[in-house]
């Protein structure tokens, strides 16, 4: 490798004729991504872009570039965005701000949302055999990882819940695919909800598209009025 | 935990005394029933799918009499399940009917069996969700972006009709603003009579209304609202006894004077030499 | 070049003996600056550094590595921070177009202008019976619908007024004459049908060829300053 006073950072005027001068595109690709707070999606990548530059191979090879690196570039939820590698969380235990501590309810809670999207809080309990208490679910939605996402067309009509890109982001998750241990829970059919386990193998889908017995939330649906045990069947009937 | 004492094999409670301290089991750190029937089932260190479920049953219920018999404060969750893996027991036990009502005991406890799997499946996918690398915790976002600076570009909007409607508004408000100022003032009857009013606390003497009158007449042209408006409110000031009005002729300058305090007879004449 | 297809990412088991593998403290350092959310200097870094790393070599071999990125390794006041480079910071602004609703004194000021043209400030404030403010005029010169076309020939020779090719296209007029006259207007309700005698609304034209008692703008006419309170003796007469 050379020498550090070999490689003095050259003049500006020398770098367009630099041999080692990277492509323009991955140069700008990197500022956008390195500057950004939010991962950003192609579509807005591209629209910053030049004309003609290919952002997809222009991604995969910064992706390529970084790989090595300390940061990486990773995908989430279809969104490119850098991140410390993982490896190295052991030199950035200083940078922790405080990580909210889930209870055992909200994890479990968290994951079965997580596997068995779109799911009714009654499903919910119905797999942990357990009412859910509203300050659980309160908690869960404050983290920004689930989300209300419609209504189930069965009597009662209760909210489904699926999870968020947040989510996502914060297991480093770049599809809900990728949810450790789904293909084997896939393939014991435990992720079916009724009983006994049917023929069928259901996968989880974040898929913001609502399924077919999903009713869209209405625009007038007060979330936080939903969520009060007064409208909750489940905890009406007192403590 | 308590299921340490509790034998499986015969389904009864280990030989125990009331009161042990082994007994005094926190049910609430249990989630429930279902939560309490996998830590038993998990006793019997065998594949969940071939759990014995009447061992479980067996357990439970064992479990549950166990905390009674301590007085232990039990939620109405674990006594229905209690009630229902009685019945269950009993049907595993007893041959089946010819003609099943419903599910068959043995679907019935494939069922529970399968629950119990499912619940240890996903405790086991959340320790394996919560264990993988988070977020701000074990890699990190960029801790400083840049500000991304914005470029505002107002987009203006406004209709066809919010042009036409304001320019009609405006040439019609001018001109009949226009009409309005080309109105003749009016003195007011009520204008007048205060006028005449101060006039006529001071007017000891005959005076001639006509002079008092001009003095208020700045604009020519309202010299006939005047007139008029003074003439009528004089005449409602002697019908009222508080002046007296005087002319010679018609035509004639009028002249006024504060009503006398006693009144003892005609007037006399204003001097009209005098003035 | 190696295709992309060969650039995959490696497993992370191939890391240590990946030939391409960075020094590890390279990695580190840049995985620190990058996540710490304020730039960092020498004494921080060495203190969160593996014993025995050279700080200060390392930040230079990393400064050079980032020299000819989009992002680079700059010190700013002795601390280290990674910043957009310098010849990219036209990335680090967002055009936005925000949708606003004109006044309704520019709504009736571009009234006047558009039946009135060409007409000057005078001319409108005394259509419209009161005193314009400056800032009318600029928002309606900002949104492209009139432009000063020439200058009255009159003493202080105020500036005459016209709308514009846009101002058609906004109002989805095809010519300026499209715009509704006395009796359209009078049919629509827009007017009273008892104005008096007399009342006109003047055939609109935005021909832009200069009428007889206008003169045509000087090369050097700065419009910005003309449109100010202090050249324009519209306003001098106070508020």
């Amino acid at each position: 490798m050379a020498s550090l006073a070999e490689k003095r950072l050259p003049d500006p005027e020398d770098r367009p004729v630099d041999p080692q001068a990277r492509p323009e595109e991955l140069r700008l690709l990197e500022a956008l991504l390195f500057a950004s707070t939010e991962p950003l999606d192609l579509a807005t990548l591209a629209k910053r872009m030049p004309e003609g530059v290919d952002v997809k191979v222009a991604l995969a090879q910064l992706q390529a570039d970084y790989a090595l690196r300390g940061v990486n570039l990773v995908r989430v939820a279809n969104k490119w965005t850098f991140r410390t590698a993982t490896d190295l969380s052991w030199l950035m235990t200083r940078e922790i701000t405080e990580t909210r501590r889930l209870s055992r309810a909200a994890i479990e809670m968290l994951a079965i949302i997580a596997y068995h999207q779109p799911v009714t809080r009654a499903e919910i309990e119905e797999i942990r055999g357990v009412v859910t208490s509203k300050g659980t679910l309160d908690v869960l939605m404050e983290t920004g990882w689930i989300r209300p996402r419609g209504r189930r067309k069965t009597p009662g009509r209760p909210l489904t819940f699926g999870t968020t890109e947040a989510f996502l982001s914060q297991f480093g998750l770049e599809v809900l695919g990728d949810l450790p241990g789904l293909e084997e829970l896939k393939g014991t059919g435990l992720l079916d909800s009724r009983l006994p386990t049917g023929f069928s193998v259901p996968a989880p889908s974040d898929d913001p598209t609502l399924r077919e017995d999903e009713d869209p939330l209405e625009a007038d649906d007060n979330l936080e009025l939903l969520l009060t045990p007064a409208a909750d069947p489940d905890t009406s009937q007192g403590s | 935990m308590s299921a340490e004492i509790l034998s499986f094999e015969t389904g009864q409670p280990a030989e125990l005394a009331v009161g042990e301290p082994a007994l005094v089991v926190d049910v609430e750190g249990y989630e429930g029933p279902l939560d309490l029937l996998l830590a038993l089932a998990r006793q019997q260190k065998v594949d969940l799918a071939r759990i014995s479920i009447l061992a479980l049953a067996d357990q439970y219920l064992a479990f549950i009499e166990a905390a009674q018999k301590i007085r232990l404060e039990l939620a109405a969750d674990y006594l229905v399940m209690a009630a229902w893996l009685a019945f269950l027991k009993s049907r595993l036990l007893l041959p089946e009917p010819a003609t099943p009502d419903g599910p068959s005991a043995e679907e019935m406890a494939t069922a529970l069996a399968n629950r119990l799997r499912r619940l240890e499946a996903i405790r086991e996918a959340s320790n394996r969700l919560m264990n993988r690398p988070q977020l701000q915790r074990d890699f990190f976002s960029r801790g400083d972006p840049e500000i991304i600076a914005e470029i505002k570009h107002p987009k203006f909007t406004a209709t066809l009709f919010d042009l036409l409607t304001a320019y009609a508004a405006q040439r019609q408000q001018r001109v009949l603003a226009t009409v309005h100022l080309a109105k003749r003032t009016v003195w007011s009857l009520a204008e007048a009579r205060a006028s005449l009013e101060r006039l006529v606390g001071i007017a000891e003497e005959w005076s001639c209304l006509d002079q008092y009158l001009m003095s208020y007449v700045v604009d020519p042209s309202q010299k006939a609202t005047v007139f008029a408006s003074s003439f009528a409110a004089a005449l409602e000031l002697v019908r009222e006894g508080q002046m007296e009005l005087n002319q010679k002729e018609a035509f004639a300058p009028l002249y006024f004077r504060k009503r006398p305090p006693s009144v003892t007879g005609a007037a006399p004449a204003p001097d009209l030499s005098v003035k």
